[in-house]
């Protein structure tokens, strides 16, 4: 329960970090990556999510449980979007009409 | 109306198939319920309260018998899965050379054209023997195409294609319904499939007179909308000829990229509704869309007429 | 729960009780009642609130079953008041009833008592969850005033949205209310569950019912926010009337099926797995031996909690969605087959060398595994995917799903009833009125549902007004069965209700059962204990004919 | 944590510095771990109601890429950027607002607090203008939409369904305007602790409160870095 405080400083930093990539997915957003675009943006946007999980909302600090719950609710939102993802992908692989 | 029959007549050539499955698991879901049942009534009689009976050393858990008993309706599973599966994929391939008819659902009735050309409502008239695709949409909400002789069903979809085949092997009467809830009538969407002795057939199909067929229909429709006026050999459009596109792989311009999409009835359906979504390589995006201005009937009608052209040589 | 604790309750329920005890139904004020935070009280609450719920739907089933006695509709005006009347039925028994049956009545009375808690961790929220609950339900209500609503309980798209002229909005909040109780009351439970055990109430010597709970929780948390957001979509499309699922606007009518059944198939489970907590209580402690394989069953709780959330396409197999996808959600739904096949064989097995009593509560247990084995087999053959083509939207699948549902989730609310009914009011019920209406269920409920598979298997679609005269003589059984289920739920409501004009004078504990909650008084103080429970064993140490060798379930390393 | 293994202890005697406790928790260290815990769980279920509608907006953008590109060229993408930077600046008040009330310096605590409601005000001030210029430009679904006049051209050139651009509106619109609602709350929830940590109410201190409050705010926070992206950076070249 009683983690430490962090200093303003770890607070800082990770803000700066924050805006370095907060620049960084505009600046990818401008670059010809084609359809790398999306995939980039995303990550960029996962590398934002991990610190301030990490740091503002103190993750580290805490136990196994609640890591688990946070790792669970990423882990669910992306199953479903995959899994929903998986019909649209493979429409009309089968040369048959609405299969 | 006291009959009592436990199935439905098998009057495809999946039917039995699906039968046969269903036996398997009818029988797999009985031995199973009785074991649990049998097994229930013998310990609630035997081990009674005051029952005088050994008790002594019960057993509260057992590695060995959970792994048996995840193990063996896990194997059962897998039989029915694949089992199914491979059946579900023979259901869904039509075989080439099938019969096409046409399917447009709307509340609350079946329009149903034959490639030939004659036009029915809620009834369906097929030879024996003979495959038949049906190629099926809707004008409003989500039905389905059921006929349970044939253990057949697929939904029908408002704005987009899906299609249903069968091999009908009995002649008869069978019953047509609509298995997708689509609103107040929605239980009296149904009627009748009729299987014929081919003969019958073609003499059901003449009865409708000489009509044109639906490829024929869909020509003039080609015509009437100004379609021939760009596709035929245009002095002034630069535009593609029909003739043997159907069924072919096509070239699509992408940006600078080209890939090729095979021209099924869902590509030609987009050509006419969102042409410029999918631009012919070798081509200026000229083409108007038709969104709205053509009926599902007529569309597709106007693809059996491009279907028909496919077989001709693309003049040059 | 040491064998010392287990006699001195015994010998407490013996003593005539106390004469001023303070229990947690002393105060009778409206206020006292609507502004409760205490777990046991919002329990009550909900008790009362659903079984309005299963009226409702129970008179629209009986009405739909009285016009389906003929092939033409002539007892209803029109199709669309038989439409209107399944849907009302399914909303209400689904939304409204089934749901929230046991977590929120059992779940939320006996929770705190099992793991030896003096209340939920956040008995605020529990109360607004009742609200929540109470606004929905209220919508509910208000929308079978001013006209019904006809889409089914699925909601299907563009139907709901751009074709029928009912109050599909209003039935949108309705859905997304009790949406949100339901998750307040996982979100507490969860919570509960792992800060306030009592000590020594480590997570392998929590009861069953709490695991089931938990799994339960889990659905609750992850499944229905995506129902509330496609409920809200729903209602953006048919207000604004702008493009989301209908294809005229360029929508796609599968994605809001993909999001729909996304929460409800797993809220299958959400129905299920507390009934299934339920049995794994009762069938122990009316062997009066340990459960056999509790650490299997704990496990195959979580691990259908887990399954049921990517099983969800075998309600499209012929929606349009893509073969492949079907493929997949056919493979993974044989493999919830094994956890529930753990679950029914480990129920079995723990009758194996039993002192078995018949009292009512193991008399619906017993109906429970049988009838949810049989709804589960034919749940199996509905994710067969050739076979599904042909037995989709037909009454096969209203026959399967009674038979988990009402033959076991319903029959499971029942017995669990029967088993805490002295706990939680402090009387005991007419045993014999109550063995009565076991028969009664159990046979009514087979005549009523049996016929149905056999009109699913010869072609008969779901959701017909009228149909085809072949059909009349199963639906005559139907409908006749019907009848004698309905006399099988109106006895407990009867006697339930007959049962509470006397002072309370059940024992603390009648089943001589082992759980913490049978150490507190019946009904049980305000705080639940007067003293600080301690845990020293595993749950179900029943051993009345000292079960030899028996030292728990491979717990040692925790004492 | 294992609250199994830290004993039920009678409640300490009453102390200015412990928290009130609520009478279901044995002590304080539980209620905390409780309410912090509790939060989480709620997330998850914050997780997977934006999900649902992240869902719907990656199929549909999946199957139409170009006119989502094309619409969401009306956005005006620095806007978005400095919104970014406003919530961000939020989190990091919000963080050291947390610090302060773990080092229990209330006067400091009060004025992050009210620093991290200004910015999230900033955030829905510039919500406003963008709406505002939204309506005026026509791109409101079920109230004006029309595909702008500048983009018509490339509209029928390029054959784009303009129904695929609305439904790029409803979708932003619905997600943008669910944020701005968690956001109002999350102002109003802040609001209420800065009141309370000013006039003392908080018998230990606030941190746990402002711990649980600040969860929640960056968690809103997160929503808008995936939809900073998602929405206003689809390059569609
Ligand atoms: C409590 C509710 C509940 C439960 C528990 C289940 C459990 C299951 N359901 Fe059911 N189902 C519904 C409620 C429920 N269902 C509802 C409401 C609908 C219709 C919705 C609508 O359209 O309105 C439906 C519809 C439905 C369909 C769609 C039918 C259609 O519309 O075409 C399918 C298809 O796969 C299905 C499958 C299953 C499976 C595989 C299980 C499994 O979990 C069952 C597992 C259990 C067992 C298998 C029994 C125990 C095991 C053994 C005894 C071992 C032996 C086993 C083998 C050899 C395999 N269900
Ligand atoms: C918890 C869920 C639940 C429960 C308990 C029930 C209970 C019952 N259901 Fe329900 N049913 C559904 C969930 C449930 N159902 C769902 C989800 C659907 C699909 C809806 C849709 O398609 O959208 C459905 C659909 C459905 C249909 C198909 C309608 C159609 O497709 O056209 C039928 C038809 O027979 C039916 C019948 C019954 C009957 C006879 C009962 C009986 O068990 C009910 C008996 C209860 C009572 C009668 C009330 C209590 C009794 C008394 C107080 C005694 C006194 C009363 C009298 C004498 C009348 N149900
Ligand atoms: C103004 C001229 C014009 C009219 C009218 C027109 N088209 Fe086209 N069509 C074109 C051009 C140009 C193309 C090639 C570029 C493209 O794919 O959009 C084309 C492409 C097509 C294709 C795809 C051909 C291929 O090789 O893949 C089909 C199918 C088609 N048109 C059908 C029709 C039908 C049916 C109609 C009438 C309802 C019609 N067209 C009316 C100009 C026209
Ligand atoms: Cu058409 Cu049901
Ligand atoms: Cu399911």
């Amino acid at each position: 329960m009683h983690h430490h405080v962090a200093t303003i400083k770890t607070n800082l930093i990770i803000f700066g970090l924050l805006m370095l990539l907060l620049v960084a997915t505009v600046g990818a957003a401008e670059l010809p990556l084609g359809p790398l675009n999306f995939p980039v943006a995303m990550l960029i946007a996962a590398t934002k999510t991990v610190l301030i999980i990490f740091y503002f909302m103190h993750l580290t600090g805490t136990d196994k449980l609640t890591k688990t719950i946070v790792g669970t609710m990423f882990l669910w939102l992306v199953l479903m979007i995959l899994m929903i993802m998986m019909d649209y992908l493979s429409r009309d692989w089968l040369q048959i009409l609405g299969k | 109306m006291w009959n009592f029959p436990l199935l439905p007549e098998q009057a495809s050539t999946v039917a039995p198939h699906v039968d046969l499955l269903y036996f398997f698991q009818v029988g797999v879901s009985l031995f199973f319920s009785v074991l649990i049942f049998a097994t229930i009534l013998y310990f609630t009689y035997h081990y009674r309260e005051g029952s005088n009976i050994d008790r002594s050393r019960p057993i509260a858990q057992s590695l060995l018998l959970e792994t048996t008993w995840m193990g063996i309706p896990f194997v059962f599973g897998m039989i029915m899965f694949f089992w199914g599966a491979a059946l579900f994929y023979v259901d869904y391939e039509a075989p080439p050379g099938a019969l096409d008819v046409s399917v447009v659902a709307k509340q609350w009735m079946w329009y149903i054209q034959h490639s030939q050309g004659r036009a029915e409502i809620n009834e369906l008239h097929v030879p024996l023997g003979q495959p038949v695709k049906l190629t099926m949409t809707s004008q409003d909400v989500i039905h389905s195409f059921y006929i349970p002789a044939f253990r057949v069903k697929q939904d029908v979809l408002p704005g987009r294609y899906t299609s249903l085949w069968f091999e009908p092997t009995k002649v008869g009467r069978y019953h047509l319904f609509c298995a997708e809830y689509c609103g107040t009538n929605h239980s009296a969407m149904g009627g009748w499939v009729e299987v014929m002795e081919p003969a019958d057939y073609e003499r059901w199909l003449a009865e409708g007179g000489t009509g044109p067929s639906m490829a024929q229909e869909g020509e003039k429709l080609f015509v009437q909308h100004h379609c021939a006026g760009c596709h035929r050999g245009s002095q002034t459009v630069h535009a593609p000829r029909l003739e043997g596109v159907f069924g072919k792989s096509v070239p699509i311009q992408e940006g600078k990229d080209v890939h090729f999409v095979t021209a099924d009835v869902t590509y030609i359906r987009d050509s006419i509704l969102r042409p410029k979504s999918q631009v012919v390589a070798g081509f200026e995006p000229l083409m108007p869309s038709f969104e709205g201005q053509i009926s599902e009937p007529d569309l597709l009608r106007i693809i059996a007429y491009i279907k028909s052209i496919a077989g001709e040589e693309t003049p040059q | 729960m040491s064998t010392t604790v287990l006699d001195q309750t015994a010998a407490a329920g013996h003593k005539p009780p106390k004469p001023h005890r303070e229990t947690y139904l002393d105060a009778w004020t409206v206020k006292s009642w609507l502004l409760t935070t205490d777990h046991k009280r919002i329990g009550i609450l909900y008790l009362i609130s659903i079984t309005v719920f299963f009226l409702i739907g129970g008179v629209a089933a009986t009405t739909m079953r009285l016009e389906l006695m003929t092939p033409k509709g002539d007892l209803l005006s029109s199709p669309d008041a038989y439409n209107r009347m399944f849907t009302l039925h399914g909303v209400a028994m689904i939304f409204f009833f089934l749901v929230p049956s046991i977590p929120a009545t059992l779940g939320n009375f006996l929770l705190p008592l099992m793991i030896g808690a003096r209340d939920l961790a956040f008995p605020i929220i529990n109360l607004m969850s009742w609200y929540m609950y109470m606004i929905g339900g209220s919508i509910a209500i208000a929308i079978i005033l001013f006209g019904g609503i006809d889409t089914g309980w699925t909601f299907y798209t563009p139907f709901s949205t751009m074709f029928s002229n009912t109050l599909v909005v209003p039935a949108a909040f309705a859905v997304f209310f009790a949406g949100f109780s339901s998750i307040f009351t996982g979100f507490n439970f969860i919570v509960t569950v792992h800060t306030m055990r009592a000590p020594g109430m480590t997570w392998f010597r929590l009861p069953l019912f709490i695991w089931a709970h938990y799994a339960t929780s889990l659905i609750m948390i992850l499944g229905t926010p995506v129902l509330a957001i496609a409920v809200m979509l729903i209602a953006v499309e048919r207000l604004l009337r702008v493009g989301i699922f209908d294809p005229a606007l360029g929508g796609d009518p599968i994605l809001f099926q993909h999001l729909f059944w996304f929460y409800s198939h797993p809220a299958v489970y959400i129905m299920v797995l507390p009934g299934m907590g339920v049995i794994s209580e009762i069938v122990p402690c009316f062997s009066r031996r340990p459960i056999f394989g509790y650490r299997f069953i704990a496990y195959s709780s979580i691990a259908l909690a887990i399954l049921g959330f990517i099983v969800w396409g075998h309600h499209l197999f012929v929606s349009g969605q893509s073969m492949y996808a079907g493929l997949v959600f056919s493979f993974l739904s044989f493999l919830v087959a094994v956890p529930s096949a753990i679950k029914v064989f480990n129920w079995t097995a723990t009758m194996h060398k039993g002192a078995i009593r018949f009292d009512t509560p193991m008399l619906y247990a017993i109906g429970f595994i049988g009838l949810f084995t049989v709804g589960g087999l034919t749940g199996i053959m509905l994710s067969t995917l050739a076979v599904d083509v042909h037995l989709h939207d037909t009454y096969f699948v209203v026959a399967h799903f009674h038979y988990v549902m009402v033959g076991g989730a319903v029959l499971a609310y029942l017995g669990g009833l029967h088993f805490w009914w002295p706990k939680i009011t402090g009387r005991m019920y007419p045993e014999m009125f109550g063995k009565l209406s076991a028969l009664a269920v159990f046979i009514g409920f087979n005549f009523t549902f049996f016929p149905q598979f056999i009109l699913g298997y010869l072609g008969m679609p779901r959701r017909y007004f009228e149909y085809a005269p072949e059909f009349q003589v199963l639906n005559v059984m139907s409908t006749a069965g019907a009848s004698v289920l309905a006399f099988g739920y109106g006895l407990p409501l009867i006697y339930f209700l007959w049962s509470l004009r006397k002072p309370p004078s059940a024992p603390a504990n009648p089943w001589q059962a082992t759980g913490l909650e049978w150490q507190t008084e019946s009904p049980p103080p305000t705080h639940n204990f007067e003293f600080t429970p301690k845990v020293e064993k595993a749950p179900y140490s029943y051993s009345p004919v000292a079960v030899e060798g028996f030292d728990g379930y491979g717990d040692h390393g925790s004492h | 944590m294992d609250t199994a293994t830290m004993g039920h202890t009678d409640a300490a005697a009453g102390s200015a510095l412990i928290p009130l406790l609520s009478h279901q928790f044995d002590d304080v260290e539980q209620q905390s771990y409780s309410s912090i815990l509790g939060m989480w769980i709620f997330l998850a279920t914050e997780v997977m109601f934006f999900g649902g509608l992240l869902t719907s907006f990656g199929i549909y953008r999946y199957l139409h890429p170009h006119e989502f590109a094309l619409a969401s060229h009306n956005l005006y993408m620095w806007w978005g950027f400095v919104n970014t930077i406003v919530l961000l600046t939020s989190s990091l008040t919000m963080a050291l607002a947390v610090r302060a009330s773990q080092l229990g310096r209330r006067t400091e605590l009060v004025r992050l607090l009210l620093a991290t409601m200004v910015l999230g005000t900033c955030f829905l001030g510039v919500k406003a203008i963008e709406y505002t210029t939204d309506y005026h430009e026509h791109l409101i679904p079920g109230l004006n939409f029309e595909v702008p006049e500048h983009q018509l051209g490339e509209v029928v050139e390029r054959g784009l369904d303009p129904r695929m651009m609305q439904m790029f509106f409803v979708l932003y619109f619905f997600m943008t305007m669910l944020h701005a609602i968690h956001l109002i709350i999350g102002i109003g929830m802040l609001g209420v602790m800065a009141y309370l940590a000013h006039i003392n109410w908080f018998s230990g201190g606030g941190a746990v409160q402002i711990e649980v409050g600040g969860l929640y705010w960056h968690f809103i926070d997160i929503v808008w870095v995936f939809l900073f992206p998602l929405l206003y950076l689809i390059s569609g070249k």
